[in-house]
């Protein structure tokens, strides 16, 4: 091992840096703590445009920690994703979090946690997978407890430590089933030791369980709309974008290449899963009031139709997951991102309130209109691409009848994501939500968003490169 | 630029140019400059599409384009016209154009207004101009979303129901529809070769008996939902009621011909045996719908709800007469299309600009306009004559075509459908009659009896679209040849 | 390797400790005693990957290993944990859960 | 020799509608009047011309006359054979049809300058007038079946504009509206005939379809339908729509309150031309009635007419509405029509009935528009439709009463006027081919001339009540029409019609039966007596009658309750019971299920949310109880 082999952990080593600084600024600076803001996100600006220079595929650690260009430019998709989070939760720090003087463990946190995410997607066996797990879990439930004088979000926290120690705890009992049954952790050896037995089907499930906990999955998603709810919104669109679609992620690697022998078992797993969650999702968010918890179910169901693109378990599954996973990304983050603005504007939460906002606030309805509507899958905005490639997907492979019910729940989604646009547009109120003016970084957050909404689906050479990425997986 | 893609390309910058325009006489002039340019681009397609043809072109498809898209999914920005779609495509212009004028007096959210009514517009142009289905099924929808705004923000009545019905139903459609297309792209390589959306490419292969037995009551439906396809209709009354003028207008003109032509285009085209298949069965249907139509329009006394089901009655034709699958009523199918879009538009004018100055639609409330506003209620009755089918007017035309092409079927069940159908003109003269005898004739109801008289934009806009149901009444053998010639192709593909 | 005791019987108090963690973490009312029943899960897990590697795959240590990690993990949590109930208990005044519904539906 | 100026003939009315419709701001009365009036006498100067060309020139080639197409264009392609042409035909009927249609016409404009002096709409009039004379010029010229479809449309348009020309009044609303509709739906049949034709013929092409051969030929070929060639069964759907238009029994009540248009209409379109249009369409397809099933539709064409004309003089009795009279004296003639075409034979002198058919159309449209004129010459002078408010007008109106004499003795079938030998040829036909409908018809002629000097008594003679203002003569623009159809009506009758019109085109010698003509002749006097007694003065015996009558009196006045059977069809069946269940049919099970789709999916949502009740344990025990649900499904399927 030399350095330059260790450059292939070098987004992972630069984020650890970032933190260092950071945890060393919230001491320095003393004075104006909101240019701990400037510095978190300048840092991690950098790191983000780093991330950007090429990188070889290898592994490190005796094969525990991977890369490919795949992996490698799915944690840059994290990073774009983390950076609009952060460039949007400055605002909320300032506002709320000022007074605490917490503004840098903040930014620490939610960095240690997307470090691990980087090493769950990047494992290279069991352990690593679960430390990275770990890693990303813990600093969310700290987060998601932040805001210490609000009994929501203790809540919150409280809701999302011990499912998730719960959850891991399955995940664990699972793993050590599947070490039983091959006794190897390394993912390069698993597949070709495992057979059907009840050992490995009990294995194969309880893995998923604890990684279909994060994905949020019914019916392991129970804490998704509380956990939501009671969170800071940043948190809450972190939750809802970079942890799940990192759990996505690694579970189709998990499944596609290392427990790939036991596909005709986790297929109509994934079957009965996807439907599941996407009638639940659908049927829950079709009577929300809170936004939040209505874009909690609404990520629900957004979860079963990435289960329904997965099943097709082949390059074309990838590329088209890793695709709407990012299309998803920026719809979600646009959509929080709106919700946040007007929860520290007026402090307004609910669908009702929204009445009449394209009359003081035309920007913020476009651009939540505009979000909603690529979740819903309308064209020509990105979202429409994303769920058409991941139909593609599941009919490739003769799902025309999970197809059948996503276009189902497709139609049912589009009627609660009409509900949030006949507020904010068909309606008028007596009392609207006054026109405000959120912060620089707010803005140009959600530009940027909106620019990529549109890019990601019109500008095919984004989804030609994940397709060409895919490929070199080899499945 | 190709001159297809600026049918597409141009609405996008007259949406720009309102968006950076300013005052609400700014926002319409660039809305019917736009338009404006919108409709000569169209006439010179026209033109240009006959020199070609002329010239001894006959390529199926012409100023066809193919631009790949998505590499893996081989997905084609692939664009072509034959006559049906220049045809088309005129339409939407004119009805687009006049939509234009008649909403001159938009008050509220003006520039929005006129936003999304070219969206709307850019999503059927490309729609007719798409030989690809994917990017076909994206302008589908494109044109099918604004209308929740449209119909939410500037209707009447229970517009926040009716726009949210006229939207679910519509994507619901489109998601059977998008289930289809995938069937089709799936299927697409059973002789060999590579998967792909491009309908021409599809219709040389052979989809198995069975792929085309399951998917094809998709495609069809999904499409002709949006043709008010009995008994999956019912969001058209409602939407039609709420809708504003303009929007009535674009979308019983325009919008509901997409099911018609998508039918055509794509459904029985590429799955032929599956039509076979499945044709008595949606028939049946189909003739309930024009017969049922014109009956449920008989005791409405909403002047939009006799609309809109008189519209589902006559596009329940165009949709019998594809089924019927022979060159002439196919022929009849599309001049009855572009009839109806002229005449529906004429009639959703009108009625806008009679209930912009009485404030009602209720028939029975008003008596004798004919007196006040001779000029709107002469337009009305032409449109009343041209919808019944009166000789001279496009209507007549359509329909004949439609019944004598759709009983010279071998089959008699065919022939006795046939026969349900052309029952229709009589319960269709009894509701135009009932309507123009009760609102137009008769004493003058008092508080009507001083009213603005029209103004120069309702004249342009209602006189182009009168100008054009009598270009078709009177010359049926113009239109008929440029659709004939176009129909061939797709006809022996079906036989 | 401990003689007279075979795989079966470790596996099977392993599963026994897992189910009464579940079984733990269902019924209590008060986040402390879920807090250790979240333990109990864990733990078992651990034994299981000891008990695995000791008796299948005498051979390397992944097994030990890992269940070292998953002691490290869980005591992180647990402090977590803990941090979270202390602050919870300052808003509420209670460590029962029945406190903690005023989100849900 | 080139005709294709005969295309000016429909086409100059045309041109005069649409340059008075367009224009009709700026024309000012009686301009309009006038410009439509010379417009209208161009038209019927070329008219004339070819027909007399057509008779006396070149139509008859080698004995026989030809069917010539003057003018022929494909106006809609449906396939090598069949294609909806554009055209102008001459042949015997289509000339005939060239005097009597721009002539009344052209007096009928010239009329209206008088009587629709200081009308609203004076130059909307004529240009419907120009629009009708145009439709119907387009009718009778008409190469083939769809054509004529094509103008019976544009004629039944035009008529209902015009019915509804007062379209203040709401009876006039209704009676146009019930006008159209009746003949829709008549059209319907006509419609359906054609379709039927156009399978089996595979043409609508006249010279094809009457052509001997070709007949031959289809009868072999057409199958069979309960009995009757299908080619029957479509004559008869054709024959649906002449009836409906020449208002036959059962589809004629729209006829008589279609008289709400202004009178000169009444004359024009529902008198002398336009009604006819179903003789003259059965007249056109006769080889086909003749030969299809031995003339099965033919026998269903007489027993209708001479149904139609009985049932019209019975009600006729009754009327009081001058107007009315003449209506149901029309719709009787045009039973006579139907009557005489019904009996005809083909070759040669058994096509009497054809001929005299046509003949009495002729005369018929000379008398009836001079009638109706001279009742508007009336009605003008009294503001009134109603005879009891008219009397001893003799006095006040000299040629109104002289030409309305005529025309009402024409009727009657006295000689020498048009109608006696007109009439003689009907029943002589209908003697020799079928005596029920000889006795019908003999029957008839009675009660024609009962009703007509009926009426001509109530109206010159009776009393003279006391007027508000003392009714004077019309103006010059009206009677001088009057007199020329006078004069029509006199003379006209010596035409040697039978040399022109014939159903095989070869024209034969005619001759009267002087005992025939004689026994109608005796019982047209016995009518006119019996009205002279009754209605000469003013008395009471025609009450008293009445009143012995009771029952069938009160059903004859209500026009045998026709009009409230399809009232009650119309509006309590199709209206209420059908129209109004589909309606809510549609609004509460179609759309209704749509809804319900809908809110079940709310209600779903609304009931299952229970499930998030908020307590940790419960996800625990979900996620748990999820994954042992799954292990389970999986561990089943394993085995």
């Amino acid at each position: 091992m030399n350095w330059n082999t260790m450059l292939l952990m070098r987004q992972e080593i630069v984020l650890t840096i970032v933190i260092l600084v950071l945890l060393l600024a919230d001491v320095f600076v003393t004075k104006d703590k909101k240019t701990v803001n400037y510095i978190a996100i300048g840092l991690f600006a950098i790191h983000t445009l780093i991330g950007f220079l090429p990188l070889d595929a290898g592994s490190l650690f005796g094969d525990s920690f991977r890369t490919s260009p795949l992996i490698f430019g799915f944690k840059n998709v994290l990073n774009v994703g983390v950076l609009l989070i952060i460039m949007q939760s400055a605002s909320w720090l300032n506002s709320k979090m000022l007074q605490y003087q917490k503004i840098g463990e903040f930014y620490a946190l939610i960095f240690s946690s997307l470090l691990g995410m980087y090493f769950m997607i990047s494992a290279g066996n069991f352990l690593m997978l679960y430390l990275g797990l770990e890693l990303s879990t813990l600093p969310v439930a700290a987060l998601a407890a932040y805001d210490i004088h609000s009994r929501k979000s203790s809540e919150a926290g409280i809701k999302l430590i011990l499912s998730a120690a719960l959850s891991s705890g399955v995940l664990l009992f699972g793993v050590s089933i599947l070490y039983a049954a091959n006794g190897s952790m390394y993912f390069a050896n698993i597949h070709d030791n495992l057979g059907h037995s009840y050992l490995t089907i009990m294995g194969l499930v309880m893995f998923f369980s604890g990684l279909a906990f994060k994905i949020s999955l019914v019916p392991f998603h129970f804490w998704t709309a509380d956990v939501y709810e009671g969170a800071p919104t940043p948190v809450s669109n972190y939750l809802s974008v970079i942890s799940k679609a990192s759990a996505v992620f690694i579970l189709m690697f998990v499944l596609f290449i290392t427990l790939r022998e036991l596909k005709d078992i986790w297929t109509p797993m994934l079957y009965i899963v996807s439907v599941l969650t996407m009638f639940i999702g659908n049927f829950f968010a079709l009577r929300q009031q809170n936004l939040k918890r209505f874009l909690a179910f609404s990520s629900v169901a957004q979860a079963g139709f990435i289960m329904m693109g997965m099943l097709a378990a082949n390059d074309l599954a990838v590329s088209t997951v890793v695709y709407f996973l990012a299309i998803y990304i920026f719809s979600n983050i646009g959509a929080f991102g709106v919700v946040q603005a007007v929860s520290i504007a007026s402090g307004k939460e609910n669908i009702d309130d929204y009445n009449g906002l394209y009359r003081t606030n035309p920007m913020m309805s476009l651009a939540i209109m505009i979000a909603l509507f690529s979740l819903a899958g309308v064209p020509p905005i990105a979202g429409f691409f994303g769920k058409f490639f991941l139909y593609t997907s599941a009919a490739s492979q003769g799902y025309y009848a999970l197809v059948f019910i996503a276009v189902v729940n497709v139609t049912i989604s589009l009627y609660y994501y009409l509900l949030v646009v006949r507020a904010a547009f068909l309606r008028n109120s007596e009392t609207p939500i006054p026109y405000f003016r959120s912060d620089l970084l707010t803005r140009i957050g959600i530009i940027i968003v909106m620019i990529g909404l549109f890019f990601l689906g019109l500008y095919s050479p984004f989804y030609d490169y994940i397709q060409e990425v895919s490929k070199i997986v080899g499945i | 630029m190709d001159i297809l893609t600026l049918f597409v390309v141009v609405p996008v910058l007259t949406v720009v140019a309102l968006v950076f325009s300013k005052g609400i006489k700014a926002y319409r002039l660039v809305a019917a400059i736009g338009m404006g340019i919108q409709t000569l681009m169209s006439f010179n397609l026209l033109y240009q599409f006959l020199q070609l043809r002329e010239a001894g072109n006959t390529d199926v498809m012409l100023f066809t384009k193919d631009v790949l898209w998505f590499a893996p999914m081989n997905i084609h920005y692939a664009i072509g016209v034959d006559g049906i779609s220049v045809l088309m495509i005129l339409l939407t212009s004119i009805i687009v154009l006049t939509g234009t004028f008649v909403s001159w007096k938009v008050n509220d959210l003006p520039k929005e207004f006129f936003i999304s009514l070219i969206v709307l517009a850019s999503g059927v142009f490309g729609f007719f101009i798409s030989v690809d289905l994917f990017t076909m099924f994206v302008f589908y929808e494109i044109a099918v979303i604004p209308m929740f705004l449209l119909i939410g923000i500037w209707g009447t009545g229970p517009r926040e129901y009716a726009a949210m019905k006229l939207t679910l139903m519509l994507m619901g459609a489109s998601a059977l529809l998008l289930v289809g297309l995938l069937g089709v792209y799936f299927n697409s390589n059973a002789d060999g070769g590579a998967l792909t959306f491009n309908i021409f490419e599809i219709s040389k292969v052979h989809i198995p008996l069975a792929a085309q037995k399951l998917f094809f009551p998709f495609l069809f439906i999904g499409f002709a939902v949006i043709g008010a396809f009995f008994p999956f209709h019912t969001w058209s009354p409602d939407g039609h009621a709420s809708a504003p003028t303009a929007v009535s207008m674009l979308h019983a003109g325009v919008l509901m011909k997409l099911g018609g032509y998508g039918i055509f285009r794509v459904a029985m085209f590429v799955m032929p045996d599956g039509a076979h298949y499945w044709a008595n069965f949606f028939m049946v249907f189909a003739v309930i719908g024009v017969f049922y139509g014109a009956l449920a329009a008989i005791k409405q006394k909403d002047l939009k709800y006799i609309n809109a089901y008189s519209s589902v009655s006559h596009l329940g034709l165009v949709l019998l007469a594809l089924l019927m699958m022979n060159e002439v009523a196919w022929k009849g199918a599309m001049l009855q299309s572009l009839s109806h879009g002229f005449i529906t538009a004429l009639f959703f004018a009108l009625i806008g600009m009679i209930y912009g100055r009485t404030h009602t639609r209720i028939v029975t409330k008003m008596g004798g306009l004919l007196n006040v506003i001779p000029i709107l209620g002469a337009l009305y009755v032409i449109a009343g004559m041209a919808n019944l089918g009166l000789p001279g007017f496009s209507g007549f035309v359509a329909e004949m075509n439609i019944f004598v092409g759709a009983f010279q079927h071998t089959d008699t069940f065919h022939r006795v459908i046939t026969i349900i159908a052309v029952s229709s003109i009589v319960v269709t003269a009894v509701y135009i009659l009932r309507v123009v005898g009760m609102m137009l004739m008769g004493p003058t109801t008092p508080e009507f009896k001083n009213l603005p008289k029209i103004t120069w934009y309702e004249r342009t806009g209602t006189y182009i679209l009168v100008l054009f149901i009598t270009l078709i009444g009177i010359f049926p053998f113009w239109w008929g040849g440029i659709i004939t010639e176009s129909i061939g192709p797709f006809i022996k593909n079906l036989l | 390797m401990i003689l007279g005791v075979s795989i079966y019987e470790i596996l099977t108090v392993s599963t026994l400790v897992f189910f009464i963690g579940v079984y733990g973490f269902v019924t209590r009312k008060n986040l402390i005693a879920m807090l250790m029943s979240v333990e109990l899960i864990l733990n078992s897990a651990a034994l299981n990957f000891v008990v695995i590697n000791k008796y299948l795959f005498p051979g390397n240590l992944e097994g030990a290993i890992f269940s070292i990690f998953i002691i490290a993990v869980a005591a992180a949590e647990t402090a977590l944990a803990l941090a979270i109930i202390i602050n919870l208990y300052r808003r509420v005044m209670s460590l029962n859960t029945d406190e903690l519904e005023t989100m849900k539906y | 020799m080139n005709l294709s100026y005969t295309v000016l003939i429909p086409l100059l009315p045309l041109f005069m509608f649409l340059f008075l419709g367009f224009g009709f701001k700026r024309f000012k009365e009686p301009y309009s009047g006038w410009i439509g009036t010379i417009g209208m006498l161009i038209t019927a100067l070329i008219s004339f011309y070819t027909a007399f060309q057509y008779f006396f020139n070149y139509g008859k080639v080698d004995g026989v006359y030809q069917k010539i197409y003057a003018f022929n264009t494909e106006w809609i392609h449906f396939s090598d054979t069949l294609h909806i042409d554009m055209g102008v035909l001459l042949d015997p009927i289509s000339a005939v049809m060239l005097i009597v249609v721009p002539l009344i016409s052209l007096m009928v404009h010239l009329y209206s300058i008088g009587y629709m002096h200081q009308e609203p709409g004076f130059t909307k009039f004529f240009a419907f007038l120009s629009l009708f004379t145009f439709s119907m010029l387009g009718l009778v010229l008409a190469t083939n079946l769809f054509q004529i479809y094509i103008f019976w449309e544009l004629v039944g348009v035009s008529s209902y504009l015009l019915i509804g020309y007062y379209f203040e009044k709401p009876s006039a609303v209704l009676a146009a509206k019930k006008a159209f509709i009746v003949t829709r739906f008549a059209d319907f049949g006509f419609l359906v005939g054609i379709l039927m034709i156009s399978y089996y013929a595979k043409t609508w092409d006249f010279a094809t379809l009457t052509s001997l051969d070709f007949i031959h030929q289809l009868s072999s070929q057409v199958g069979m339908f309960m009995g009757f060639s299908i080619i029957t069964w479509a004559l008869i759907f054709i024959f649906v729509g002449g009836a409906g238009k020449s208002a036959m029994f059962p589809l004629h009540i729209w006829l008589p309150d279609a008289m709400e248009g202004p009178t000169p209409v009444s004359a024009l379109i529902h008198a002398a031309t336009m009604v006819v249009a179903g003789v003259f369409l059965v007249g056109r397809l006769f080889p086909m009635f003749f030969f299809f099933d031995d003339g099965f539709a033919l026998q269903i064409v007489a027993w209708v007419g001479a149904f139609s004309a009985l049932f019209a003089a019975t009600i006729a009795f009754t009327q009081y509405d001058i107007k009315r009279v003449l209506a149901f004296s029309t719709m009787s003639q045009i039973g006579y029509m139907m009557l005489a075409l019904g009996v005809s034979g083909y070759e040669g002198h058994e096509g009497l009935g054809f001929m005299a058919s046509f003949f009495h159309l002729f005369t018929h449209a000379m008398f009836k528009a001079l009638l109706f004129l001279g009742a508007g010459a009336i009605i003008h002078a009294v503001h009134s439709n109603d005879m009891n408010d008219m009397g001893g007008l003799r006095k006040y109106m000299p040629v109104t009463h002289i030409t309305f004499l005529i025309a009402a003795l024409t009727i009657s079938g006295v000689p020498p006027f048009a109608g006696f030998w007109s009439k003689d040829e009907i029943l002589a036909a209908a003697f020799e081919h079928n005596m029920p409908v000889y006795i019908i018809g003999f029957v008839v002629a009675g009660m024609t001339a009962f009703y007509m000097f009926r009426l001509y008594f109530r109206i010159f003679w009776w009393r003279d009540p006391d007027y508000h203002h003392a009714p004077h003569e019309a103006p010059k623009t009206m009677t001088i029409p009057l007199l020329v159809l006078a004069f029509m009506a006199v003379f006209s009758g010596f035409i040697p019609f039978s040399e022109l019109v014939s159903a095989d085109g070869k024209g034969f010698h005619s001759h009267i039966d002087w005992v025939m003509a004689g026994a109608s002749v005796v019982i047209g006097l016995i009518g006119i007596l019996l009205a002279y007694v009754f209605y000469k003065r003013e008395n009471d015996l025609s009450t008293r009658f009445a009143y012995a009558f009771g029952k069938f009196y009160k059903w004859t006045f209500h026009k045998f309750y026709i009009d409230e059977l399809y009232f009650f069809v119309t509006k309590k069946i199709i209206f209420q019971n059908i129209s109004g269940p589909f309606a809510w049919f549609d609004r509460h099970v179609v759309d209704g299920t749509m809804n319900l789709i809908g809110n079940k999916t709310v209600w779903i949502g609304e009931k299952i949310k229970g499930l998030q009740s908020g307590k940790i344990q419960d996800y625990a025990m979900f996620f748990i109880s999820g994954a042992l649900f799954l292990i389970m499904v999986f561990w089943l399927l394993l085995n």
